[in-house]
């Protein structure tokens, strides 16, 4: 891959296994690769793999097969030194913003947590620094002598982002990093995220359920499905064009903020059982529930398919769609 | 509201460049600062500190108030409490307020000192044993069962042999021997609890060192169980070094401690319960200031609690 | 599970042969021999033909050979030295059921009391009931048991006489060593109780079964109970332990035939095959109760995984 | 009311702690197992108030040309019907002298023919100088005049085929021991207590009144008292005065007194650097102040020691104490200032002769209160009247015992427990008998013992023992006496027969209930 | 017809320690039945703790409802319903989908068991029973393979599986009133999207009101019948959806419709609120949004502006409204277009 080239992830399987002889395939096969200063935007159905793919490129968990390269080394076989650099230039904000914060150590002891592993700074500079994050993220000093219990979930996500800003990474994934906030907050946080991004050439690797910050803030997109990358394009392409089945129906699905809209009725409704990542059959996943499946979908595992322009789909049939 | 007193005047907008806003200038704190002025404001934990305090002071100068010595035998034997002794006296004519004081500075050196060097060797153990998991854990939790199981009394027999003094020291050593493994298997399961909490995965993302996970996640969520543990272990220590005394590894007279006080009262406790009751009231008093003050400081130490 | 379990048991028979192993030499290290307790005058002869029989002329390593080989052929640990023709197995069978069933009684009794008290304890946090139930503790722990022994048996015996003064054979017997004995698990359940009871009341998921419509009465059972005894199970196992041989003065009071006392003479009077024995025993239920608060652990926390206790 | 009237018939005693077995040879048996035997077995000849009482035998005689006993059994039978043989009072003592059995008092038993041979593995067990002629006679054959042979020589009997089927563990519990005693042992709960009851094969069980024995095992004085108290026991014994007191004042109790030989001592390392001089072994036994220690430990339920037999100790009747002075009163008077002697002793050692420089140990096996309250005492003595600094040290009794019998020791304190013969504790320092660790003989010393020993002029063995006594303590001074134990005892008063003599092995037959 | 539910003047105060935090000051507003109420806010705005109030959940927390709110349901003053009442009232009456799926579940209890809870205690029926209904329940909120699913643990499942639990859950004893605090922030849209069906359903078949806490505001518009918008714990506009989207006339409201990203308009900043806002623990003097509104006047840090009621419907709160107030144009992007 080019130079560019930050993280690229190849074949990535994680499986979790319970009980006996049982799998949970919750990332099983997948690749994709982000460069310097891009945005690489995650999205699909709830459960299927995102978050657990974020750890593992992050190295949280151990992936069970499938490398992983940062900056073209494998992250499997950093030396200590190396790691360390690796988790100050690789971090994450947490999806679950109640239970990442520990409720016994105060907002500025959190967020200078990181920043004691990695600077050097004076008691002065670490709480100027804390104030000036804390100032990014759209919160007052204030904040800095509370606990995490005494803040609301969109105040906790956003003392989330401040933590992982504050060791100045150059790639963050950010598991939907968004979901708590109101939408002006929002806004301040993906417009805080852009604007590092221009200043630093941040990645992101952007998970999120609300496509239309997805589509502002990404440059790439990819769509899992159960574990798997089933359609991967430039943004505007992927918007405009959606090929995957499923891709069809999630874009049709997001809600407008429009009380004229009958959205329910413009939607596509998918049918049938949404199946469970463990021991997932061979072929398609997204058969059971696709209104074009047919016996080969059945079958065989589509692979991803280039469809020119860097749009690359998983679908036997979409030729014919 | 009085609309009709609004001049026009203060309808214009003026926007807002001092986007800022009105706030309340909190204190910068930090967890173990905000606990700590919290514990001040707990009035049983200063009351428990208090009493601590006067137990001590009175363990330092008890014997020199009584005015009498605390090893010095006289014909006053077996008396009760009176004006002249305050406690009364013992078996040998010995005063028993000097005694008791006397007795205190062995028992409450070895009861708390004992209990947070265990406690902090326990939670250095158990933190560690239960972070670093997988075979390292195992071979830990191996070992704190074999310590535990090898007969104590033969450990300490083995120990009065080697260390020749019967100091303070060789009492804390033997009491410390074996005293962490409880602490350690304690926190080793509450750090299991937490082990998978998110924050500790961030933590670790953020390249935190194992150590600070430890001492800043795990031991202070671990904290609450903890204090308790560290309270129940004073009057087991307290009790425990009278215990020594049979192996040859306690206090040698005419010093003497509390958990000594009320073992030689025993016999008689029925005709003589004061020489019984003090040391063992001084035992329980050390308890209660210990658990009132835990009690406090747990409630300090939980941000939840934060009133 | 199983998997874990057999796992844990193959460690369990290493700890017990290291444990074995290393009191068997300490034993030997320690000044004196069955003879020396013994304080008499013997010729030579005998005293060589006396250490003959017990195989005590022999060299320590030797013997501990010999030791093991016994309990591998034979599936014997061997005669106790100070009480001739007693088997220390024998011993131990017949006398950890007195121990253990006044000492587990005496655990049950405190674990379960401890824990609905030092749930009642944390749920009136700082308020009346809390105040007494903590003063109770703290004198569970701080007035010496054979005080309480004591004043009991005066007491329960000489002033309203209805219970036995000393000895064994009824359940009448049981009952003051019992109480005596449930006394201090009593007060360390209830404070560990009060204490986790705490941390885990001001969880969501108590808000929640709240919204639920639960009674606070069910939500305790149902909640608070499990997410908050672990600490009181940790200290169970052990706990469970030591009653076996861990309840030399109350035995001593109350004239009960168990084996507190063995594991204490055994060691004064040097009896070797005894000291051993008890101590194999001791490991053996305490590493069993481990292994059962373990796994108990894992099917009352499933977040604890038994692969990390492995 | 036949039935109400048997069962009164209970004596409720206690021993501190249980018999380890009630194998009179066994190496392991102690005070509680022949305090049990005494009940449950048949010895050969019983001493009652000092004097032999036939027992076993109905009679017996002794050639004092061949040196032989000859004893002739009664009718006895075993509890289990089989009468009780000459052969099994044989195979007892032939048990006894075996080596293989490692019977601790042995020596005891070299008056007998060939028995010192016999355990030191050079003769067989059947060339005792015993024989069996027939059931009914036992014939034992000495080698030397041995005037204390009854008083020493225990004669149980013990039936060899039921011994050997249980091995090791004859005697041990109560299936596998065979009384033939006034009683026979029912029960024995181990640790807890031991039930025997009337033994109707016994010879003279028309004579036996009480029905049933409780013997409790417990050694905790609040247990006792609360056993008094509510007649859980009739009998206790204590030294604590509040005791007495309240016993005293309650009409259904009786208090007695009564000496026992035990005394309390200290024993001196003759081998140690400091100790090695005989003046500074007199100064500290003279510093130490009885008077006091017996009122503060014992509060004066004992006697102060200047001697190392008590009034307990007597030849046919009559009381050692009475014939010969106590030898460190004199002595104690010829020196009023130990101080003195001290000093005197520290510069023949070529040492600094300032007392407060001298730190001295005493080393002792207790670690009881009462214990801790004597070491106070010491120590509160030698400061005062020596100006020495005295480190108790206390441990558990093996280790305490290995310390001494290694030598690594200054200055012991013990107590030790005399018996019947007044040769006992005298024995105890004879070179051979290497059994006190004070290392230091003389032939002089064993040469009056041993003569002592043979004599059988009573008037001569006073001499001699009183001269070897004074040997001991004044001027080898190897222990310094501090005390002799008293027992005090509380007996319900409806319990009669009681023998409260110490060396009296008359057991409970006698004892019975009055209602 | 009386309302489902009624509050008024709904004041909840937290004692820490550096005062008291006064999370919702003097709420007033009414559910009808079957009706949809949508709260919106900024976070940390006090919708989580009027939710609560409504249940009066803060019992054992430092929170307090002070005694001069007045919560009516059904015609039955919660306030001074006893314990024994109150038990009955929770999940019944009403049910509650929590904000947070991870900590709103017992770590240690299989989930089946925990959405069965609700059914074994007000239903009586054993729990062997309520986890099969609760199979039917989980199937219900598209969780795959609920026969599996119920014996699994919290944390073996994904955030918006455990948040569909917590959904499964509230509904449960269907509930008179559902109080949906973020019911779907976790979950994907086309899951959304069913589980707002299965809301909708709900509400339908059943005549469940519902109160939905959101941010999304495309959900609001989809789903809720009208909106209510606080802010600083004071509600600052009320009205239909269509009043709200298209004639909203708060500052605040504004600022929210703005901040929404534009189809295409990617990479753009967003528009977005500077300031932060009041810190609750001081008391408002005046209009609580006046620091950071841009057409903020001198009388707005003075006076709380009172209600001034546009519609039947639609009451805002707010200086400009004032008639002498200068007239401000709605700025583009807050409503009444649609982007
Ligand atoms: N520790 C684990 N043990 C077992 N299964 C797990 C574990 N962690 C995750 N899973 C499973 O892996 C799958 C993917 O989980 P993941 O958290 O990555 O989903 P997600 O895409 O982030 O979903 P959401 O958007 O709802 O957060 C889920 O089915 C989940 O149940
Ligand atoms: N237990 C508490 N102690 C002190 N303050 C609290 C407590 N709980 C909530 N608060 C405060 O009350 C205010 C309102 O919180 P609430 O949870 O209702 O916000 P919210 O509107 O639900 O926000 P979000 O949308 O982010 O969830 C916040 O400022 C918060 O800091
Ligand atoms: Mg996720
Ligand atoms: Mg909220």
């Amino acid at each position: 891959m080019s130079e560019t080239t930050l993280l690229q992830v190849e074949e990535l399987k994680q499986y979790f296994p319970i009980g006996k002889n049982r799998v949970v395939k919750a990332v099983d096969g997948i690749s994709f690769s982000i460069r310097r200063g891009e945005t690489f935007g995650l999205v699909g159905e709830s459960g299927c793999g995102k978050s657990t793919t974020g750890r593992s490129v992050l190295g949280i968990t151990k992936p069970t097969s499938g490398r992983i390269l940062y900056d073209g080394e494998d992250i499997a076989s950093f030396t200590k030194a190396q790691r360390m650099k690796f988790k100050k230039s690789a971090q994450m904000i947490f999806q679950d913003p109640y239970a990442c914060l520990d409720p016994r150590m105060t907002i500025s002891s959190i967020i200078k947590e990181g920043m004691e592993v990695h600077f050097r700074y004076s008691k002065k500079e670490a709480d100027d620094r804390v104030r000036d994050l804390l100032d990014k993220v759209g919160l007052t000093e204030d904040y800095a002598s509370r606990f995490p219990h005494e803040l609301s979930g969109g105040q906790r996500q956003r003392i989330g982002i401040a933590r992982a800003l504050a060791v100045e990474p150059e790639f963050i994934v950010c598991d939907e990093p968004i979901a708590a906030l109101d939408v002006s907050i929002q806004a301040q946080v993906v417009n805080l995220l852009m604007k590092v991004q221009e200043e630093r050439g941040h990645a992101y690797l952007f998970i999120s359920h609300d496509l239309s910050m997805v589509r502002h803030i990404s440059d790439y997109i990819g769509v899992m499905y159960l574990g798997s990358l089933v359609e991967t394009a430039v943004r505007d392409e992927i918007y405009s064009h959606p090929l995957h089945p499923y891709t069809k129906a999630l874009f049709s699905a997001i809600p407008k903020p429009d009380p004229d809209m009958n959205w329910a009725k413009t939607r596509i409704h998918l049918e049938g059982e949404v199946p469970s990542p463990i021991n997932t059959p061979e072929g398609c996943k997204f058969c059971a529930r696709c209104p074009h499946a047919t016996e080969q979908c059945r079958r065989e595992t589509p692979q991803l398919r280039d469809m020119g322009a860097g749009h690359r789909v998983a679908c036997h049939r979409i030729e014919e769609l | 509201m009085e609309n009709k007193n609004l001049k026009d005047e203060q309808f214009r907008i003026v926007g807002c460049d001092d986007v800022e806003g009105e706030r309340l200038g909190r204190p910068q704190t930090t967890y173990w600062k905000d606990a700590w002025r919290r514990l001040r404001q707990n009035h049983l934990a200063m009351f428990a500190m208090v009493l601590l305090l006067v137990i001590i002071f009175l363990t330092i100068f008890g014997p020199a108030i009584s005015g009498y010595s605390y090893e010095k035998m006289s014909a006053d034997m077996n008396q009760t409490p009176s004006l002249k002794h305050w406690f009364g006296t013992d078996s040998l004519g010995r005063d028993l307020f000097a005694r008791v004081w006397a007795g205190g500075r062995v028992s409450i050196i070895i009861g708390v000192v004992g209990a947070v060097i265990t406690t902090v060797i326990g939670c250095i153990y158990g933190s560690i044993s239960a972070f670093a998991g997988g075979r390292t854990d195992s071979v830990m939790m191996r070992i704190v069962e074999i310590i535990s199981s090898i007969p104590y009394l033969i450990v300490v027999i083995l120990l009065s042999l080697m260390l020749d003094d019967s100091g303070i020291g060789s009492i804390l050593l033997a009491l410390c021997i074996v005293g962490w493994c409880p602490t350690a298997r304690l926190v080793r399961g509450q750090i299991l609890q937490l082990a998978n909490a998110e924050y500790v995965t961030a933590a670790k993302t953020l390249g935190v060192s194992n150590w600070k996970i430890i001492t800043r996640h795990m031991l202070p969520n671990t904290m609450s169980v903890v204090i308790v543990n560290l309270t129940f272990r004073i009057p087991g220590y307290i009790f425990s070094e009278s215990f020594l005394s049979y192996v040859g590894l306690g206090i040698k007279t005419p010093d003497t401690s509390w958990g000594m006080l009320a073992a030689g009262a025993q016999g008689s406790m029925f005709f003589y319960p004061y020489q019984l009751l003090f040391p063992a009231l001084m035992i329980g008093l050390t308890m209660l200031s210990f658990t009132l003050f835990g009690d406090g400081l747990r409630d300090a130490l939980d941000p939840k609690l934060r009133r | 599970m199983k998997k874990y379990v057999l796992k844990r048991i193959l460690y369990m028979l290493f700890v017990l042969l290291v444990v074995t192993t290393i009191t068997y030499f300490l034993m030997h290290c320690i000044p004196g021999d069955p003879l020396t307790a013994l304080v008499q005058k013997l010729p030579e002869q005998t005293k060589a033909n006396y250490y003959a029989k017990y195989g005590l002329d022999k060299p320590v390593w030797e013997q501990f050979l010999l030791f093991l080989k016994g309990i591998f052929t034979e599936g014997t640990l061997g005669e106790s030295i100070r009480y001739p023709g007693r088997q220390v197995l024998d011993v131990l069978k017949k006398y950890s059921v007195s121990s253990g069933q006044i000492g587990v009684t005496a655990v049950a009794i405190g674990f379960l009391l401890g824990i609905m008290l030092g749930v009642v304890s944390a749920l009136k946090r700082n308020k009346l009931p809390d105040k007494l139930i903590s003063l109770i503790a703290i004198l569970g722990v701080s007035i010496p048991v054979f005080v309480v022994a004591s004043v009991l048996q005066f007491v329960f015996t000489v002033k309203i006489p209805i219970l036995p003064t000393m000895g064994w054979g009824s359940p009448k017997h049981m009952v003051l060593p019992i109480l005596c004995m449930s006394l201090s698990p009593l007060a360390t359940y209830t404070r560990y109780m009060r204490s986790s009871v705490l941390d885990v009341v001001n969880q969501d998921y108590i808000t929640m079964a709240e919204a639920k419509g639960m009674s606070f009465g069910m939500i305790v059972r149902r909640h608070i109970l499990r997410n908050s005894i672990l600490p009181s199970l940790t200290i169970l196992g052990p706990n469970v332990a030591d009653v076996f041989c861990g309840s030399f003065i109350i035995e001593s009071i109350f004239s009960i035939p168990g084996l507190g006392g063995y594991y204490i003479t055994a060691v004064t009077d040097r009896d070797f095959p005894m000291i051993i024995g008890s101590t194999m025993f001791y490991t053996g239920i305490y590493i069993l109760a481990l292994l059962i608060v373990d796994i108990l652990y894992v099917v009352i926390d499933p977040r604890i995984r038994l692969s990390e206790t492995k | 009311p036949a039935m109400a009237e048997e069962s009164a018939q209970v004596l409720k005693t206690y021993r501190t702690n249980e018999p380890a077995t009630l194998d009179r040879v066994a190496p392991t048996i102690d005070e509680s197992g022949k305090y049990i035997l005494h009940d449950a077995s048949e010895p050969m000849v019983r001493i009652e108030e000092g004097k032999t009482v036939e027992a076993g035998c109905e009679s017996y005689e002794y050639d004092e040309a061949t040196m032989t006993y000859t004893f002739h059994l009664r009718d006895n039978k075993w509890e289990d019907g089989e009468p009780v043989t000459a052969a099994d009072y044989l195979y007892s003592l032939q048990r006894m002298v075996d080596p293989n059995t490692a019977y601790g008092y042995v020596s005891d038993l070299y008056c007998i023919e060939n028995a010192e041979a016999i355990n030191a593995g050079e003769m067989e067990v059947s060339e005792l100088g015993a024989t069996a002629p027939d059931d009914k006679t036992l014939v034992v054959k000495l080698n030397d005049v041995t005037p204390a042979f009854l008083q020493v020589v225990p004669l149980y009997p013990q039936r060899q085929a039921f011994v050997e089927e249980c091995g090791d563990a004859y005697g041990i519990d109560a299936d596998k021991f065979l009384s033939c005693g006034p009683f026979r042992v029912t029960e024995w709960e181990h640790n807890s207590y031991i039930k025997m009851v009337k033994n109707e094969n016994y010879w003279d069980a028309a004579n036996v009144k009480l029905e049933e024995i409780n013997v409790a095992f417990t050694n905790d004085s609040n247990t006792l008292y609360s056993s008094m108290l509510n007649g859980t026991l009739d009998y206790m014994e204590t030294s604590s005065p509040e005791y007495i007191e309240q016993f005293e004042s309650m009409d259904d109790m009786v208090v007695q007194d009564h000496v026992t030989p035990t005394l309390g001592f200290m024993v001196f390392n003759c081998e140690d650097p400091v100790m090695s001089n005989v003046k500074v072994r007199q100064a500290i036994s003279l510093a130490i102040n009885r008077e006091l220690f017996v009122e503060v430990i014992y509060n004066n339920l004992s006697y102060p020691a200047y001697g190392l037999l008590s009034s307990a100790n007597s030849l046919n009747g009559v009381s050692f104490r009475d014939k010969v002075e106590e030898p460190l009163k004199a002595f104690a008077e010829e020196h009023p200032d130990p101080k003195e002697l001290l000093v005197e002793g520290l510069t023949e050692l070529g040492m600094d002769p300032d007392p407060s420089k001298l730190e001295i140990t005493v080393s002792s096996g207790s670690t009881t209160a009462s214990s801790n309250n004597a070491m106070a005492v010491f120590q509160q003595c030698l400061q005062e009247t020596l100006g020495v600094t005295m480190v108790p040290d206390q441990t558990e009794w093996a280790s305490f015992w290995n310390d001494c019998k290694a030598g690594d020791f200054q200055i012991g304190y013990l107590a030790w427990s005399g018996e019947v013969d007044i040769s006992f504790l005298f024995n105890l320092f004879l070179s051979d008998s290497a059994q006190m660790p004070c290392f230091y003989y003389t032939p002089e010393f064993d040469e009056i013992v041993n003569k002592a020993n043979k004599s059988t002029d009573d008037e001569e063995r006073f001499s001699l023992y009183g001269e070897a006594e004074k040997l001991v303590i004044v001027d080898q001074c190897q222990l310094a006496p501090v005390y002799y134990s008293v027992n005090r005892s509380v007996l319900r008063s409806k319990v009669k027969g009681w023998d409260y003599n110490v060396f009296s092995t008359a057991g409970r037959k006698g004892v019975y209930i009055e209602e | 017809m009386s309302r489902l539910l009624e509050v008024e003047n709904l004041r909840v105060y937290f004692n820490t320690y550096a005062g008291q935090v006064k999370a919702v000051r003097g709420v007033s507003f009414g559910v009808e039945k079957g009706e949809t109420l949508a709260m919106v806010g900024e976070s940390g705005c006090g919708k989580s703790v009027t939710a609560k109030a409504l249940m009066r959940l803060f019992e054992r927390t430092s929170g307090e409802i002070l005694p001069e709110s007045k919560i009516t349901f059904d015609g039955v003053d919660v306030m001074s319903l006893d314990k024994k009442a109150l038990h009955a009232f929770r999940g019944t009456q009403i049910g509650m989908i929590f904000q947070d799926p991870m900590t709103s579940l017992d770590p240690t209890m299989s989930v089946g068991k925990q959405v069965g809870e609700c059914l074994m205690i007000h239903e009586g029926i054993p729990m062997k029973e309520a986890v099969q209904r609760a199979v039917e329940l989980l199937r219900m909120v598209e969780i795959p393979n609920p026969e599996e699913r119920v014996k699994a643990y919290p944390h073996q499942l994904s955030g918006g599986m455990r948040q569909r639990i917590v959904i499964a859950t509230a509904l449960a004893c269907h509930p008179k009133l559902l109080i949906a605090d973020e019911p779907t922030t976790a979950l994907d849209v086309t899951i959304q999207a069913q589980v707002l069906d299965l809301l909708r359903d709900l509400k339908e078949r059943l005549g469940t009101a519902i109160i939905l806490v959101t941010h999304d505001l495309g959900i609001v518009a989809d789903f809720a019948d009208r909106i209510q918008v606080m802010y600083a714990g004071m509600i600052v506009e009320e009205g239909t959806k269509q009043e709200i989207f298209k004639e909203c006339d708060h500052p605040y409201t504004w600022a929210l419709l703005r901040s929404i990203p534009a189809e295409g308009a990617s990479k753009k900043q967003l528009y977005s609120l500077k300031g932060t806002p009041p810190d609750l623990l001081l008391d408002q003097k005046g209009c609580p949004f006046a620091s950071r509104c841009e057409y903020c006047m001198p009388v707005c840090r003075e006076y709380q502006p009172d209600f001034t009621q546009k519609s039947g419907t639609h009451r805002v709160a707010c200086w400009l409204q004032h008639e002498k107030a200068p007239r401000v144009e709605r700025p583009v992007g807050a409503g009444g277009e649609i982007r």
